[in-house]
């Protein structure tokens, strides 16, 4: 029987995989913004299941705005890599470290 | 008259005085330093005015000012002075003439260095007058900043070490007695000194009031072992720096003690006198060797007012140990007394013993008691001078050093035999390093070209060291006076002390 | 075991997998890819949910534009791929167990909290509409924040082309303006030169 | 939705359409004449001010609207003002340094502008929605001011590393909203306190979500063990950025904090006390500590800020008025002294090179005696000394924690002050005790000068005065 | 007027002239400083002397007078008043006559001094605080006035500042004399406590009270009060009458000039510490082992000093050995509770030593400031009057019958022989010892100087000649009371009951009464004539002997018994080695503990380690955590994670 704990374990998988993605990832800021989505598909996967299991609309509601702000997000980080890429030909987390200290 | 806010205004006008020194120091540096003057001795003259109409029998608050400053806090801009804060009061306004004086050559920005000080002394006169407690930690800690300036603008070449240890070090020991009041306050809903007095409360919070406020003070005073800032700011403060350090701001500890943590945390206070009292007994003794050892008359003089202000924590806190040792208070108040006229004493003669170094720096540039000998040979009426204070300040019957440590000693002998000989080693120590610089500086055979060409003292200095003389010898031939001012507050505070408050 | 349970240990299978597979390989393409199959699944399991209308705007917001911006980036960067993996072996260790920490935490509250006994209520009946249900607090209790995300949205315009929109001065660009308000002076100049002949 | 709810969002809706009219003039204004976008953009904050103040007037009880999405408070309203206010400091500052530096572009101040509204309707928010979409709002237009100067490789490093550290952060902070949605099944902060208070949720969950949520809070904050983008950020963006993000923000954050610890979930008050504990306990620690060792005074102050945090969490730490206002009363007063030393290093930087040494700033005292005296008031303000504003700050924070029954978390926050102290005092050192390298006066238009003479005799009159404004905060939350 | 306007006048005369003089020094100019200050101590000394004429002669009673309160606290009054009885006035007397003759021959002696005016200004001070301490009612205004003294003493022993011994010998006198104020004030200090007043007759009457208390000082044992306090003020004694082992100082100050010598460090000041014992003997009676303690310390110090004395070489040194020894004499008498004896002892001192150090001095004017013995001798012929008054003085320091010096010394002697307390016995060896020993070194002294072949060098010899008249006045003035007071005083003084309304002396104790009287039963002139028969006199006989034998008959002998007997020469040439016990040891150790406790204590353990050292320590932290900055965007997020995991861990399943 399904229950709101698969549910919601499988949120917090998904953002447990984003989490470690984020951190082990040394090399491409892309996969990073990539993690980010993931982790917003856990959020969402909790909010969708909640709002089914407590028959509470406005949990869904939550993830239309999630998944509105998230579109911007990417776009914006998607924009903050070009610059990036642009100033440094380069986009590998590990090369970003001049500000340090 | 009467009816002036008198407190108010000795605390503003210096302040107004400044910001109008600074204003006129872009366009007319000429006129910086008579308007100092001016500021220094208007405040002066209203200073004889509280004394003039100053009840000298009551232990009451007289002068008493109140108006509301931040009022969801019920803290209030309240200011009124007794027998303990007034001839602080009149000590601070009296230096902040001669310190006018004193640094009247000084070339580098003039308006910022009187600006400085004119603050410095208003805000300590606010400090002295406050009976609010948060108000007093604000001029309290405000302080800090133009002294701050003062040492690190104008003082020696390594003014900068200097002055941030003394900055850090100060503000290490207030912040504890910051967390004291504000913990007073949540305890008793007000920050009024006199409803901390009244408040009553447990043991084990005293004792960390206590210990607070101690810390705090104790730094201020300075007592050892926190007392290594001030060798260091002494040396390379400039004159007036010094001057008023040693003065008066060393004052702001043993008054603070007095006007908080005995009254506040009596029965911690009773717990803990052995504390103060040894590190007192130390600072007399243990400072007094480490003076003897100075080759810089500035650090030496330093520690020899660490040494002696020991005496004046010693006789805050004998009135417990007299108590307990002898089952009645005679003597307490004996002390209690002694500490007071010692701060003022010690505020006279530590002032001109550092005008007395400033003499001598403004002309050789040294400060090394080796860069000088047979001073007296050049400069017979400075050595004349020279010879009074620093016998003074081995504790000379006849000057006002003699008066407050003689009382302490007294009155350590109803506590115990131990604390008097204890106390009373400072008189061959104090006599020892004070001497013995008298020598090596003034005595002797004119021991370099600088000090044969040595000027002996101009007008200015004259006028200055002569007003010092006069209170250090005033003092020490007829103190009653001052005595009298403070025995019913002195009496007030000791009776109020021995009240248990743990109800 | 109920179809709908198989169908949820198969989409979060391969949800899990593709999550996995989106931190673990080396090339970013494949990567992308991986996101959108686990996009896909997500939106599966949300039909599950029956949250319809949210699954499919997850399949058309995320499938359809986010992926695809984030493809065409990664093609416009031209990413050297073959040194991605280097070192990741190296710090694995820590992360999985930071990770599996994390994990652990989750599940020790997820699955004796209550939840675990908490089943599903009973689907809606078929005239039951989801998306209009969801229509209709968006526009009404959720009006303020309908606004708010379309502000939100702008920003992300502005912020984009802000960052990303370069005038550069040395290309060369035609200006319709111009050529439209262009005057018949303008168009032909007439140079005056000096006749070869003069010269000598 | 009715014209009276229209109403009380009257700031919010007034600010977006100027910040569009801004947004299209701009595209019409010719280079040369840039400075009216300034100029319209500070009228629109006027103005704003304006509408706010009108609302801050108005009889005080809260008041809900659309469908309980919005609140209108006291607190709201004054911290609003207080926005628009440091927002005009921000602007005035800034421009000398966009002009200098060829960034003087509308999306300066539409950007600027948008994260102002973010953060009113953070401010203003009663719902988990309205709390995000706010702090979205407002992080999102941060991420590309900080890289607004694009050929800056520091800015786009330190936006790229804000942008990945902040969206993660913005993952913790929804992650917990969506436990506490499912523990209370609610999103409006009202209902969620209503629900709490009367037991519903799991406990356990409610912690975590909590966990995440206060995460997401110190974020915000740039709390320790989540400050580590609050120096590379504050160094690398230019400094009008820098000093726009040590500034509004911060009271978004302290906005931020309260409506979802208190207005939220002050039944947990015992549980994100402690949490707040910790990260208070660790921001002053490690933000005066490491402030030390910084040569590059934007990092300094990057540290510095930290620090500071750990002592406006000290407020929050009672949940208490008195406490809720000192936390308040702190941020306000902090932005303002953030501002105006941020305000400082611009007027030092010359075109081409911003003043980020610390050595940049020696012997100012002798380049500029009065702009001087304003940066000594505003340091010594930061260190808590009084009878500067800062420490009115500090010892209502001290006294919050203290009421709190932290006594040892409250020696921490002095010792730490002390500490503190002494990177400030070095400022002062340079400015007056040592020799300036390079003797020429220092100059700036009179508006930035007057606005920084204002900004650094606040220090004084603030302290000096301190009544007024702490009694504004203690209303607030009455 | 009135007595006490006079009394007032008394002190205050010198303290103007002092004031006068020293401020006003260009405007007076030197004679204006001379004549000033002479008159102000003549005045002084005018109205001492009938003042001393109303209470010998007239009856005066003791005046006990306030004369204005100096401060009140807690209930104690400390006042500055005057006690006028006999003891007052006669030690009023001898000061202002003794100052007066100094003062007289300064003239003569500083002639060419650039600090003439200065000195004047220094010995009318001096006048004043020796007169404030001797007409004290109170015991802060003797500590005023021992202190006071003290001051002027190191004034006028630094004078030739310029001179390294004379600024190293005025550092050491003030030292040394505070060491024993330390024990002075703690004396005082435990009679405020335990008597409750400062004042002479109160705390006079509230001895008996608690006569009985003990005090603990160390652990539990029990310590009579009253032996305390005498003992703890005796040390103040001890330090200004030079005692063993306080005496260090006062060769040393010889450095100083000659009328200081004779005015301060022979005449007065050094006797404040005998008047002061003699002043409270209601209080040291009370202690009979405090009595034997001053007993044995007087006697060491007779003995002891005066040994030193013989291997002396400098005229002035033999002269203050001998002050030492003297001073020994009178201790011993007041050990004995012979206290009135003292005071007669210490007046006829006064004149006799005070006429020596002026002899002395002139000689030494006479050599144009050359002071060895052994670059004298013959000198009589040049300065005969110098010479005949030396000649008194040291017959009267010998103690030779009729000379004042003999009723006093042959009276302490006495004195001591009946005395029955413990170290009575070694006393009593002591003194009689000393009286070989005191002729032998005078007579040595004698000789050397006045007599025998001249070693003088030609220069010297051609100027030698006798000094003007303001010098020789004063000696001669001096010579007369050496003569003669002592046979004129001793009856009415010591048996008249002349000072019984000052010195108060118990039954038990008072040989003085009890046994001395009646050896004096056929008056002064019989007593003078037995003073030929006793083994004293013999004694002295036997030192004048010896030193007649090697001096004037046999020159080479002094060398002989230096070389036979060198251990013991070297002993006393080496002063015992107190001077290395005072210098290496204690102001070593002093000096070794400053710097121990400056560079250890201070500057290392307290700067260094405490204050620089967190100081470091947080810089080195602060460096530290500086690398957690690493840059490093994973790092950032790892750290952001592990944040979250610990806050898990601890707030939710941890709770």
């Amino acid at each position: 029987m399904l229950t709101l704990a698969h549910f919601i374990t499988l949120g917090a998988l998904l953002f447990c995989i984003a989490l470690a993605g984020i951190f082990l990832n040394r090399k491409n800021v892309l996969i990073l913004l990539m993690c980010i989505e993931l982790m917003l598909l856990s959020v969402n996967m909790n909010f969708i299941a909640f709002s089914r299991f407590l028959d509470v609309l406005d949990g869904q509601v939550f993830v239309f705005f999630i998944l509105t702000v998230a579109a911007a997000e990417a776009a914006i980080g998607l924009a903050l890599l070009v610059v990036l890429f642009r100033n440094r030909r380069s986009i590998s987390v590990e090369d970003i470290s001049d500000l340090r200290g | 008259m009467l009816d002036w806010p008198l407190l108010s205004l000795l605390t503003w006008i210096p302040i107004a005085g400044a910001v109008a020194v600074i204003a006129l120091g872009q366009r007319s540096p000429d006129l910086v330093r008579p308007l100092s003057l001016i500021v220094a001795l208007v405040t002066f003259g209203l200073s004889l005015l509280l004394y003039a109409g100053f009840d000298a029998t009551s232990a009451q608050m007289q002068f008493v000012e109140k108006a509301v400053w931040i009022e969801a806090f019920n803290i209030h801009y309240h200011l009124g002075i007794d027998g303990l804060s007034l001839p602080l009061i009149l000590l601070n306004t009296l230096i902040c003439v001669l310190v006018v004086v004193g640094g009247w050559r000084i070339t580098d920005r003039p308006h910022q260095y009187m600006a400085a000080f004119l603050t410095l002394h208003a805000l300590m006169t606010g400090m002295f007058a406050a009976l609010d407690a948060l108000l007093f930690y604000v001029f309290f800690e405000a302080m800090l900043v133009p002294m701050f300036l003062i040492i690190g603008i104008w003082g020696g070449p390594n003014r900068i070490y200097a002055t941030v240890k003394f900055f850090l070090f100060t503000f290490f020991g207030s912040v504890f007695m910051l967390i004291a009041l504000l913990w007073l306050y949540l305890d008793s809903g007000s920050f009024a000194i006199a409803d901390l007095h009244r408040h009553e409360f447990g043991l084990v919070p005293q004792i960390w009031v206590f210990l607070a406020f101690l810390i705090a003070f104790a730094v201020k005073v300075p007592m050892w072992p926190v007392h290594t800032w001030l060798p260091d700011a002494h040396v390379e403060a400039p004159t007036g720096g010094s001057v008023v350090l040693a003065a008066v701001m060393l004052k702001i500890g043993g008054y603070g003690l007095l006007r908080f943590a005995l009254p506040i945390s009596p029965d911690a206070a009773a717990h803990l006198d052995w504390l103060v009292i040894g590190l007192s007994l130390i600072a007399i003794v243990y400072i007094g060797f480490v003076a003897l050892a100075q080759s810089d008359m500035k650090k030496l003089i330093a520690y020899s007012s660490i040494s002696h202000m020991g005496f004046v924590t010693l006789g805050m806190f004998l009135a417990f140990a007299i108590a307990r040792n002898t089952g009645e208070l005679t003597g307490a108040g004996l002390g209690m007394s002694g500490a007071m006229v010692q701060m003022i004493s010690h505020g006279f003669i530590s002032g001109a013993m550092f005008l007395a170094v400033g003499v001598l720096y403004d002309r050789v540039h040294s400060r090394e008691i080796s860069a000088y000998g047979g001073v007296a040979n050049t400069m017979p009426w400075f050595a004349m001078f020279a010879v009074l204070f620093f016998m003074a300040n081995s504790g000379l019957p006849g000057t006002s050093g003699f008066v407050g440590e003689f009382m302490v000693i007294l009155a350590a002998f109803h506590a115990s035999f131990w604390f008097a000989f204890a106390a009373a080693a400072t008189l061959i120590l104090g006599a020892a390093y004070s001497l013995w610089l008298v020598k090596r500086v003034f005595y002797g055979e004119v021991a370099n070209d600088n000090v044969a060409s040595l000027k002996d003292l101009d007008g200015r200095e004259w006028l200055m060291l002569t007003v010092l003389a006069v209170f250090t010898l005033g003092l020490g031939v007829w103190p009653y006076p001052l005595i009298d001012l403070m025995e019913p507050s002195v009496q007030n505070l000791v009776g109020h002390i021995m009240q248990s408050k743990t109800g | 075991m109920p179809i709908i349970e198989i169908l949820f240990y198969l989409f979060s299978g391969v949800l899990v997998l593709s999550a996995l597979s989106v931190i673990t390989v080396g090339n970013p393409i494949h990567a992308a890819l991986f996101l959108i199959l686990s996009f896909f699944s997500a939106a599966c399991i949300w039909m599950l949910l029956q949250a319809e209308f949210l699954a499919i705007t997850l399949v058309l917001v995320y499938v359809g534009a986010v992926m695809v911006l984030f493809l065409f980036v990664v093609m416009m960067l031209d990413v050297h791929v073959a040194s991605v993996r280097e070192g990741f072996a190296r710090y694995l260790p820590a992360g999985v167990l930071v990770a599996l920490a994390m994990a652990v935490q989750l599940f020790l509250v997820i699955w004796t909290r209550g939840m675990e006994t908490m089943p599903m209520p009973a689907g809606e009946g078929d005239e039951y509409s989801h998306t209009s249900m969801i229509g209709e607090l968006l526009y009404s209790e959720y009006l303020y924040a309908f606004e708010i995300a379309a502000v939100v949205l702008l920003v992300a315009i502005i912020a984009a082309i802000a960052l990303t929109h370069r005038r550069r001065p040395e290309t060369k660009h035609q200006d319709p303006a111009r050529q439209v308000r262009v005057k018949r002076d303008e168009r032909l100049r007439v140079v005056k030169m000096k006749s070869e002949g003069e010269e000598a | 939705m009715t014209i009276a709810e229209l109403q009380l969002a009257l700031p919010e809706i007034f600010v977006l359409s100027m910040t569009c009219v801004v947004l299209l003039a701009d595209l019409f204004i010719s280079e040369e004449r840039r400075g009216l976008t300034h100029t319209l953009a500070v009228i629109t904050l006027a103005f704003a001010a304006i509408l706010s103040l009108r609302l801050m007037m108005a009889p005080g009880e809260v008041v809900y609207a659309f469908s309980d999405t919005f609140v209108r408070d006291r607190f709201g309203d004054v911290l609003k003002v207080f926005c628009y206010l440091i927002l005009i400091g921000v602007f005035v500052y800034a421009k000398h340094y966009l002009r200098q530096f060829g960034l003087f572009k509308g999306e300066f101040y539409t950007l600027s502008l948008f994260a102002l509204l973010g953060t009113m309707v953070l401010i203003s928010a009663n719902s988990l929605l309205t709390v995000y979409l706010g702090l979205e709002l407002l992080t999102l237009s941060s991420y590309a001011l900080v890289a607004l100067d694009r050929n800056s490789l520091q800015g786009s490093e330190a936006a790229m590393k804000y942008f990945v550290l902040g969206s993660m952060a913005s993952g913790m902070l929804l992650f917990g909203m969506s436990l506490i949605f499912g523990a209370t099944g609610s999103l409006a902060l009202t209902d969620i306190s209503a629900a709490l208070s009367a037991g519903v949720g799991e406990e356990m969950l409610l912690a975590f979500g909590l966990v995440f949520m206060v995460l997401g809070i110190a974020f915000k904050f740039g709390a320790v063990p989540l400050h580590m983008w609050i120096p590379d950020v504050y160094h690398g963006a230019p400094l009008p950025i820098t000093l726009f993000l040590s500034s509004v923000p911060k009271l978004a954050a302290v906005a931020l904090a309260i409506r979802l610890l208190d207005n939220g979930m002050v039944a947990l008050h015992g549980d994100w006390q402690g949490m707040l504990v910790v990260l208070a306990a660790l921001s002053m620690i490690l933000g005066n500590v490491v402030a030390i060792a910084q040569t590059n005074i934007k990092r300094m102050l990057a540290y510095s800020t930290i620090a500071h945090v750990g002592f406006i969490l000290l407020g929050l730490l009672p949940a208490t008025p008195e406490g809720y206002a000192a936390a308040m009363f702190y941020t306000i007063v902090y932005a303002i002294m953030s501002a105006g030393a941020f305000a400082v290093l611009i007027l030092l930087s010359t075109s081409g090179a911003e003043a980020e040494n610390l050595d940049d700033l020696k012997g100012l005292a002798k380049r500029n005696p009065w702009h001087a005296l304003m940066m000594l008031m505003i340091m010594f303000s930061l260190a808590g000394i009084p009878v500067f504003v800062g420490f009115f700050a500090k010892w209502q924070v001290i006294a919050a924690a203290l009421s709190a029954g932290l006594t040892w978390l409250s020696i921490i926050a002095v010792v730490t002050a002390v500490i503190g102290a002494f990177y400030y005092l070095r400022v002062v050192k340079l400015m007056y005790f040592d020799e300036p390298e390079d003797a020429e006066p220092v100059t700036a238009p009179v508006d930035f000068r007057a606005v920084l003479t204002v900004n650094g005799v606040a220090m004084l009159a603030l302290g000096i005065f301190s009544g007024g404004l702490i009694s504004l905060c203690v209303s607030s939350f009455v | 007027m009135s007595i006490e306007t006079v009394l007032l006048l008394i002190p205050l005369l010198p303290l103007v002239g002092s004031a006068v003089a020293g401020l006003l020094r260009h405007q007076v100019g030197r004679a204006g400083a001379h004549w000033i200050t002479i008159l102000a101590v003549a005045g002084s000394a005018a109205l001492s002397a009938w003042v001393a004429w109303q209470v010998f002669f007239n009856g005066l009673p003791t005046l006990d007078y306030s004369v204005y309160t100096w401060a009140v606290t807690d209930g104690i009054t400390f006042e500055v008043g005057f006690l006028v009885d006999s003891l007052t006035a006669l030690m009023m007397t001898v000061v202002t006559f003794v100052s007066l003759m100094v003062h007289i021959y300064t003239i003569g002696y500083m002639h060419d001094d650039p600090g003439y005016q200065r000195f004047f200004a220094y010995i009318n001070l001096f006048t004043f605080a020796m007169l404030m301490l001797v007409m004290a009612n109170n015991f802060m205004q003797l500590f005023f006035g021992w202190e006071a003294v003290g001051l002027v003493s190191y004034l006028l022993i630094g004078f030739w500042f310029k001179k390294d011994t004379a600024v190293r010998a005025n550092l050491k006198a003030f030292l040394v004399n505070r060491v024993g104020d330390f024990g002075f004030l703690l004396g005082i200090a435990a009679i405020l406590v335990y008597m409750g007043s400062l004042n002479y007759a109160e705390v006079f009457a509230a001895v008996p009270a608690v006569e009985g208390t003990t005090i603990a000082l160390f652990g539990d044992t029990q310590w009579s009060l009253m032996t305390v306090i005498c003992i703890c003020l005796f040390i103040g004694a001890m330090g200004k009458s030079a005692q063993v082992p306080l005496h260090v100082w006062l060769p040393d100050s010889m450095e100083g000039p000659t009328p200081i010598s004779a005015l301060i460090h022979a005449a007065t000041m050094v006797t404040a510490g005998i008047f002061m014992v003699a002043r409270l003997s209601p209080i040291f009676e009370t202690s009979d082992v405090a009595l034997s303690f001053i007993l044995v310390i007087g006697a060491v110090t007779a003995l002891f000093m005066g040994l030193i004395g013989i291997v002396q070489n400098d005229i002035k040194r033999v002269v203050a050995y001998s002050t030492l020894s003297q001073l020994g004499y009178m201790t011993v008498a007041l050990g004995a509770s012979a206290y009135s004896v003292a005071i007669f002892h210490l007046m006829t001192h006064a004149f006799f030593k005070a006429l020596l150090f002026l002899g002395a001095g002139s000689v030494i004017i006479a050599l144009h400031h050359k002071q060895d013995m052994r670059e004298m001798g013959g000198l009589a012929k040049y300065m005969p009057i110098t010479a005949a008054t030396a000649w008194i003085g040291s017959l009267a320091l010998i103690g030779f019958p009729f000379f004042s010096g003999f009723f006093s010394k042959d009276l302490i002697i006495e004195a001591v022989h009946y005395a029955e307390r413990p170290g009575a016995g070694f006393a009593y060896f002591a003194v009689m010892a000393g009286v070989v020993i005191t002729a032998l070194y005078t007579f040595r002294m004698l000789y050397l100087t006045f007599h025998g072949p001249t070693r003088m060098d030609e220069e010297t010899r051609s100027h030698a000649h006798e000094t003007p008249a303001v010098v020789t006045v004063p000696l001669i003035l001096l010579a007369i009371p050496s003569l003669a007071i002592g046979y004129f005083t001793v009856e009415p003084l010591l048996f008249g009951g002349a000072l019984s309304d000052s010195i108060v002396v118990r039954e038990v104790n008072d040989v003085v009464s009890n046994k001395l009287a009646a050896k004096f039963d056929h008056g002064a002139f019989a007593f003078a004539l037995h003073g030929f028969m006793t083994p004293v006199f013999w004694l002295a006989m036997l030192g004048v002997g010896i030193s007649t034998y090697i001096y004037l008959f046999n020159p080479g002998l002094a060398d002989t018994i230096k070389r036979r007997l060198y251990l013991a020469w070297t002993i006393l040439d080496r002063k015992y080695g107190f001077d290395e016990l005072w210098q290496k040891v204690l102001a070593g150790a002093g000096l070794g503990i400053a710097s121990g406790l400056s560079k250890g204590g201070d500057r290392t353990v307290i700067d260094g380690w405490l204050v620089n050292g967190s100081a470091r320590l947080v810089g080195r932290v602060s460096g530290a955590m500086r690398q957690l900055q690493s840059g490093f965007l994973f790092h950032y997020a790892f750290v952001m994670v592990v944040a979250l995991v610990a806050l898990v861990a601890s707030f939710v399943l941890l709770r």
